[in-house]
């Protein structure tokens, strides 16, 4: 069993750091599991996006075509990603960010304002994990929970102070996906 | 013991660290700058030495006079880095002192991208310095087998006297995968017979490549391929995947090599036998273990992400036995499963006859598909 | 008082670094919130009335993102354009 | 409406140069690289030489320099523009050939090929960016980084124990005999600037008049290497650069004096 | 015309002046300073461009500038030199500019010695600098030939926009020999639509090798890889020597080639039907040509001043089909005709099996030789 | 019968020096490399660190001192002799370790080594031989080589204008903070080979105090290369080296002046 | 038809230049010829040797193990290839800087004192071309008037009023060498 | 007069160059025109009366040919063996 989501938006957005939680719970739960980024040739400001695969056994391409799941923080990524989502996928889109819809049905998408929500969270920064949040309630690779004990675990102590709030966040995005999703045809 | 998430090349750096690594000497350059940002600040905290050299010459060349003590010592540095390197690397290999490189490869030629590659395989393999010597070279294909190999390197260089190359790309370099680091070993000095240290009650030792004796220099040559040919020997390492019944064999190292492990799932879910071959030790090549695969297959399918350096060695093994198929990618373009998939697809059509030539068929697909877009 | 000068900042260039900002003699520039540019900053453009068109802005901006005029002057001011 | 009035092409006092291309550049927000990049243009153009100049890239953050200032340009593998220039001058001798390159580049791994071009006398023109990092690769340090100084290389400050002490380049060149003007100037404000451009327009006289290897060092930011603000970083730079790379003229040949540029 | 006695290197040199070679540089080394030597006061006579360099990487980098005009240029250098360029070759190669390179090999690995010797060949023909490419390289036997092909250099360079090497060794540099020179070709210097030269009323040219975007580099690459298949079309050079009713055939480059000429006619002159195949453009190699000699040939010796490096070449385009011997010597040892002769002999008695590993055969031989001494 | 009285071990002035080994040099009659070698295993005899010292030969015809002077030793690439000395050090900082150097190897292909080994401060000793010229490979321009002297690839004289201007290397690597001990001496005649050799023994001692950085120049003959006879070659030196190479201390570390050697 | 001779002594002895006469001479009479050095690793005082081929069609080696004509100016240079001559071919021992007999009787050799014949023919640093004289005496692969041409065509300018110095000390050479040859047995 | 000092020259090193011929002081120095070294050289030896053990010819000697007596002196000679 093999499961890749990806993550694309501007740097500084949080992709790879949103890329990197899914990674710890993964492996926390005992999962395989590789995380690659792949940057703009931008110093600054440019593209971040970043491939994540969980899997039961040896992961072989850390890369796929068609991901089952995937998060959009952007518009160019929108442009750029709509098209790649695997038949039948998740699709999550910050629409804080975006102000198009998605045009593909046979997918399941959710445009959802991470940043409103983060900022009702508490800290708008935290727009990535509303998405995550968001994209695990439709791709159940991992549950919010295993989410909530990679933050524990693995976030830095300076930021633990944020964990409620992180937490908090990606409820959020969840329940939202939940309400707001727009199934696949 | 626990499994972390790390990245490929900060493990690599604490991995060499835990096989007794006593001295880092490199010079920062893309995909790489982990490894010696990583050394930058362990190494000194553990009162080893770290310097950032001037340049890639003078790197290899503060590797040469640490090898010369008999220290584990190491560099890391990425395709024209290495380049830079080749001149060092032969005084190395004509001095017959060990060292470990860690070479991560990367879009070439020239200045290229910073993007993955297999580009520089020949080049490590095949002679990048002058004159006739050859590194050990193992291409792990994921950080865990990457940190796996590194106490092994130093070992291979010390008991073969030679230089051992970690080849990876960029990919490897720059993903984190969870991994159980290996053990943290005591640094070991020991007195070599050979090694420079003062002659304090012995007679002295002199380390050097100049042999204007050309009998003598001969005999040089002869030892250093006999320790080669002990190496070939004693040294390949591959790793096989659902080859018992396979009737067709996808081979491919690191990168290439395990983007293959997924098109081989695909493909068997689509109902075609297929197996993985992926050599680790690339030199020594495992020539003989991909002639043994000869009796069972139908036809190869050779994959890299270069114009097909490799797939001279698995024809130098095939010998027109079985026909062999290619696909590469250049540049720096990482291949997705499913055109693996699809090659597989075709190759089992058409297996084509042993005597095609794989590259040349392989150049006009890629010239085809360039029209089409 | 009367605008002697004027600037125009190329929205294709200005990444709102804000060294013209700092730099502008009457302090007349700011950052222009409401809008952001294609590679997504927030461009600098003047916010009041002062403007001597003296071009310090142009000379430390980086990105030659910015266009000056002055009124009357009709040399080009040592500034910038100025040889030497 | 006032405006309007005033944008008009009479009332032009500057705009974006000739010799600058269309191309948005690729550097971080406030790095002066590309200060430096217009200055260079914008001396080519008043020298009228925007035709016959040939640019010589370098590997750093300035190796896209070619997408910018609008000459003929080749881009050198690291460290070596010095030693391709002189390849190109050799061809083209009345030919304006320049390279612009970085610390790293220049002072690290083209060391050799820095100072033996300066002591050949090359007629050619380096334009030098000391940022005092390499910026490119991600902030390590570079051999002019101070001492004391936090990079990706040196974590806890630059250890002159074990990690040396910055390099100054004017000063070493300077006692070369083939070095017709060598200068040091910084890019942190207004009247720095000008005295900059003054510098390079010197620099390419030089070479016009086959006077000799020129360099003019410029100081310059990297605000991201440096982990400031694009304004603080020109603070940055007044304060810790300057005093470690005093400004100033360290060899004008009594030639080049004598040009009273 | 007049035949002059010439010593290799110089000879060398000259014809490159008469090839209209228009700017030399390099760095001092035995066996090729005579190159350079006579370049440092011919070039400057002439009004042309003559620097010696700090250094090798100076010199190719200085080369790269010069071939970015367009101007017919070169460098000569010998092993450990030509490893200082590998960085350099490299980026001349992704630029796709066109230089000539003289290779003069010594012994090696490391300083070595100043014998001739042939073991770079593997540097220069599979890869010493990073990345997808590969140059021309030709290898005279004689001094006529090798001042024969200068002119043939540029214009390959120039052709494909590659490198051309004409590789030799010392003993071809250091050697005498009468030869007819070509004739003095005037300077043309053309107008490229890709050199640079000042943008005088033209858009401008920009001349680099990085490709930041994977696919365009990927396209790049393509390009290189069709400019070299072309010239594996066009510009296979080879000299046959005896061969009409050879049953048995040598096979050598350069000096162990003219050697084997020597040895060829003893073993004839003991009415053994032996013939010789001399490679000269061995990259790209005449793979169909020795192809075609299978038919022929009972068994082929290979001979070489290396442990095997075209040996390879040789089996890759044989797969088997005939037994091959193999006969090297190594660091700086020239190799006297009597030695061949003896291998033609022993071949003649046991022409040994196609599976039969060469290499390792003369390995063990070469031993066995050690230990009776 | 005379003799025989005076040779006896008590009367023993001077013999050849323990650092010294029994095989008799490759060098041209004449050459002062030998002399340089002598006052090498003196030093280090003197300094009783023999059985500690770790020599690094250079590509050049010093390239063999290693079956002169009877200590470890490695031998370099031609020029990289400091950073393989690094290489060395860096694992072994209680040896005393130090590069033979000529002046191709050092302040030619070598430069950038060279440079950097003094700026990092690096605690190793160069004995620098500069002799103006390529010896071992037949007499080629150096970058030492004087305007207007005739080598194998400077036939008419080095032309300034196209072959550029002799290097001072002691003076420009002065400029360096690493430097701790920089000095210029001659070995033409008895008074400077004493001067000479006291130089040789502050280096070490530098290096033995960990000073930094200790370099000295020795103006040295090359009578083959030069063409003239091993007599004519020291008037030579004398007459044109000395002035273009000023003989003197460049740099001298106060810690250093210190010792009071 | 192929002949191979082989020429060592001292550097400054002359024996490249000799090897190199017979070289032009071969090369102006239309034959094929190649002439190699090889030097020992001392930069001065060491041994010079070198071996010239003369044949009507094209050269292969440069270099023969045993070569018919052999000229050795010194004695380190007897001791070392006494043993190479062919049997049956020629050796020329410059007597004047060696001691001993020649002890092989399988070949033809001269012992002739090149440094006083050369001497009397007016300069003592014509040894080489007594030795070249008398070894052509015996080895007729060349004529003296071959070597006298070749001298004369090209000989530098400024020696060439040496020309019949040399000449004359071919010519003793040559002399000598016919009568005080001990044949071979 | 007496001899003072007496050097000997090892034929193994030396060369002939002649450089302890010239430094002599009292020049009583010259190259044996008699014998041959190994290495095919004429060596230097001491010709006339005079040596004073000064040991100047070691010290210029570079091939450290030279080995140098003096009557009395038990302290070595500043010169060549002198410390510093
Ligand atoms: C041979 C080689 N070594 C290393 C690199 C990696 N590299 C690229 S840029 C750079 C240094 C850039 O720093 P600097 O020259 O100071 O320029 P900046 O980026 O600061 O403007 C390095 C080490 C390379 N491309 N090639
Ligand atoms: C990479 C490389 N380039 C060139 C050479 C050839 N080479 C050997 S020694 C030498 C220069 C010797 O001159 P110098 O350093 O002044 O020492 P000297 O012989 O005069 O004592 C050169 C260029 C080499 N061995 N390796
Ligand atoms: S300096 Fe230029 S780039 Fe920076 S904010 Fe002002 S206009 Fe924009
Ligand atoms: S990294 Fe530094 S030098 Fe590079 S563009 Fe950014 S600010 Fe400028
Ligand atoms: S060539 Fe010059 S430097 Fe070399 S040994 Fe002879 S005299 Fe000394
Ligand atoms: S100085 Fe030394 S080598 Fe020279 S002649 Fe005198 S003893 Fe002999």
């Amino acid at each position: 069993m093999q499961t890749e989501i990806f993550l694309a938006g501007f740097g500084g957005q949080g992709v790879m750091f949103a890329g990197q939680v899914l990674s710890y719970a993964a492996m926390d739960i005992g999962k395989e599991v590789t995380w690659i980024p792949s940057y703009g040739p931008e110093m600054r400001g440019g593209t971040a996006n970043c491939t994540v695969v969980i899997a039961d056994e040896e992961i072989g391409s850390p890369l796929v075509q068609d991901p089952p799941g995937v998060i959009v923080m952007n518009l160019p990524s929108l442009d750029k990603y709509e098209p790649a989502v695997k038949p039948g996928g998740i699709l999550i889109v910050n629409s804080s960010m975006v102000d198009r819809e998605v045009k593909r049905t046979d997918i399941t998408s959710v445009a959802i304002p991470c940043n409103e929500i983060a900022e009702e969270a508490g800290d708008k920064r935290m727009a990535n994990i509303v998405a995550t949040g968001a994209l695990l309630a439709l791709l159940p690779v991992l549950t919010l929970e295993d989410i909530e004990a990679a933050l524990k675990a693995h976030m830095p102590g300076r930021h633990k102070h944020l964990l409620p709030k992180n937490i908090e966040a990606l409820k959020r995005g969840a329940e939202y996906a939940k309400k707001n999703a727009r199934k696949a045809k | 013991m626990a499994r972390e998430m790390w990245k490929g090349n900060e493990a690599i750096a604490e991995a060499a660290v835990r096989a007794g690594v006593e001295a880092y000497f490199g010079y920062p350059i893309t995909p790489q700058n982990e490894v010696l940002e990583y050394m930058s600040h362990r190494l000194p905290e553990l009162g080893r030495a770290f310097v950032q050299a001037e340049s890639e010459p003078a790197a290899i060349n503060m590797v040469y006079g640490a090898a010369c003590t008999g220290a584990r010592v190491m560099t890391s540095s990425s395709s024209p880095g290495i380049s830079l390197m080749q001149e060092g690397l032969s005084y190395i290999a004509g001095t017959e002192v060990p060292m470990v490189l860690v070479n991560v490869m990367r879009g070439g030629p020239g200045l290229g991208n910073i993007a993955p590659s297999q580009g520089d395989y020949n080049q490590i393999c095949k002679g990048g310095g002058h004159g006739d010597y050859h590194p050990i070279v193992l291409a792990p294909a994921s950080i865990q087998e990457a940190v796996d190999l590194m106490p092994a390197a130093f070992e291979l260089a010390h008991k073969y006297l030679n230089i051992c190359c970690i080849l990876i790309d960029g990919s490897i370099g720059q993903m984190m995968e969870p991994i159980t680091l290996p053990e943290m070993q005591p640094v070991v000095r020991k007195e070599y017979d050979w090694a420079v240290s003062g002659a304090k009650g012995r007679k002295r030792h002199v380390l050097s490549s100049i042999y204007l004796d050309v009998p003598t220099e001969e005999k040089v040559n002869l030892r250093i391929l006999g320790r080669w040919r002990e190496a070939q020997a004693n040294e390949i390492r591959f790793k096989e995947y659902y080859l018992d019944d396979a009737e067709y064999i996808i081979i491919g190292f690191g990168t290439a090599g395990r983007i293959a492990l997924s098109a081989v799932r695909a493909a068997r879910a689509l109902g075609i036998k297929v197996g993985l071959f992926r050599p680790i030790s690339i030199n020594p090549y495992p020539y003989k273990q991909v002639e043994e695969l000869c009796q069972q297959a139908k036809s190869f399918l050779v994959v890299e992400m270069n114009t097909g350096q490799m797939l001279k060695d698995v024809q130098a093994a095939v010998r027109n036995r079985v026909p062999i198929r290619f696909y590469g990618r250049l540049g720096g373009v990482m291949p997705f499963p499913d055109e693996f998939v699809h090659e597989i697809q075709e190759m089992v059509k058409n297996p084509g006859k042993p005597e095609d030539d794989p590259a040349d068929l392989w150049y006009q697909r890629m010239m085809a598909r360039g029209e089409e877009r | 008082m009367p605008a002697k000068g004027w600037i125009e900042v190329n929205d294709l260039f200005c990444k709102g670094c804000e060294l013209c900002i700092t730099a502008c003699p009457p302090q007349v520039m700011a950052l222009d919130m409401e809008r952001l540019t294609p590679k997504g900053y927030h461009p600098a453009h003047i916010v009041k009335d002062g403007c001597t068109g003296c071009a310090i802005c142009a000379l430390v901006c980086p990105e030659a993102a910015i266009t000056v005029y002055r009124e009357v002057s009709k040399t080009p001011a040592p500034a910038a354009a100025g040889g030497m | 409406m006032m405006v309007a009035m005033i944008v008009n092409p009479e009332n032009l006092v500057y705009s974006r140069p000739k010799g600058f291309t269309d191309t948005p550049s690729h550097y971080c927000p406030g790095c002066t690289h590309g200060t430096a990049h217009r200055l260079v243009a914008e001396v080519l153009e008043e020298m009228n030489v925007l035709d016959k100049a040939i640019g010589v890239a370098p590997v750093g953050c300035a190796v896209f320099a070619y997408n910018y200032i609008d000459t003929d340009f080749v881009q050198a593998a690291h460290g070596r523009a010095p030693a391709m220039a002189t390849g190109i001058k050799r061809v083209w001798p009345d030919k304006v050939v320049f390279s612009y390159q970085g610390d790293g580049d220049l002072a690290s791994i083209g060391m050799a090929e820095t100072v033996h071009a300066a002591a050949r006398g090359e007629n050619i023109t380096i334009i030098f960016i000391n940022n005092a990092i390499y910026g490119m690769t991600g902030g390590q340090m570079a051999p002019t980084t101070l001492p004391g100084m936090k990079t990706t290389s040196s974590p806890n400050g630059r250890d002159v124990e074990t990690q040396g002490y910055p390099i100054r380049m004017a000063e070493m060149l300077a006692t070369l005999d083939g070095a017709g003007y060598i200068v040091r100037r910084s890019l942190h404000d207004p009247a720095n600037i000008r005295k900059a451009k003054k510098a390079i327009r010197a620099a390419f006289e030089t070479q016009v008049h086959n006077l000799g290897f020129s360099m003019v060092e410029l100081l310059s930011t990297c605000n991201t290497g440096w982990g400031v603000t694009p304004v603080q970083s020109l603070t940055w730079l007044e304060e810790h650069m300057i005093p470690a790379f005093p400004l100033g003229d360290y060899k004008i040949a009594p030639e080049v004096a004598a040009l009273k540029i």
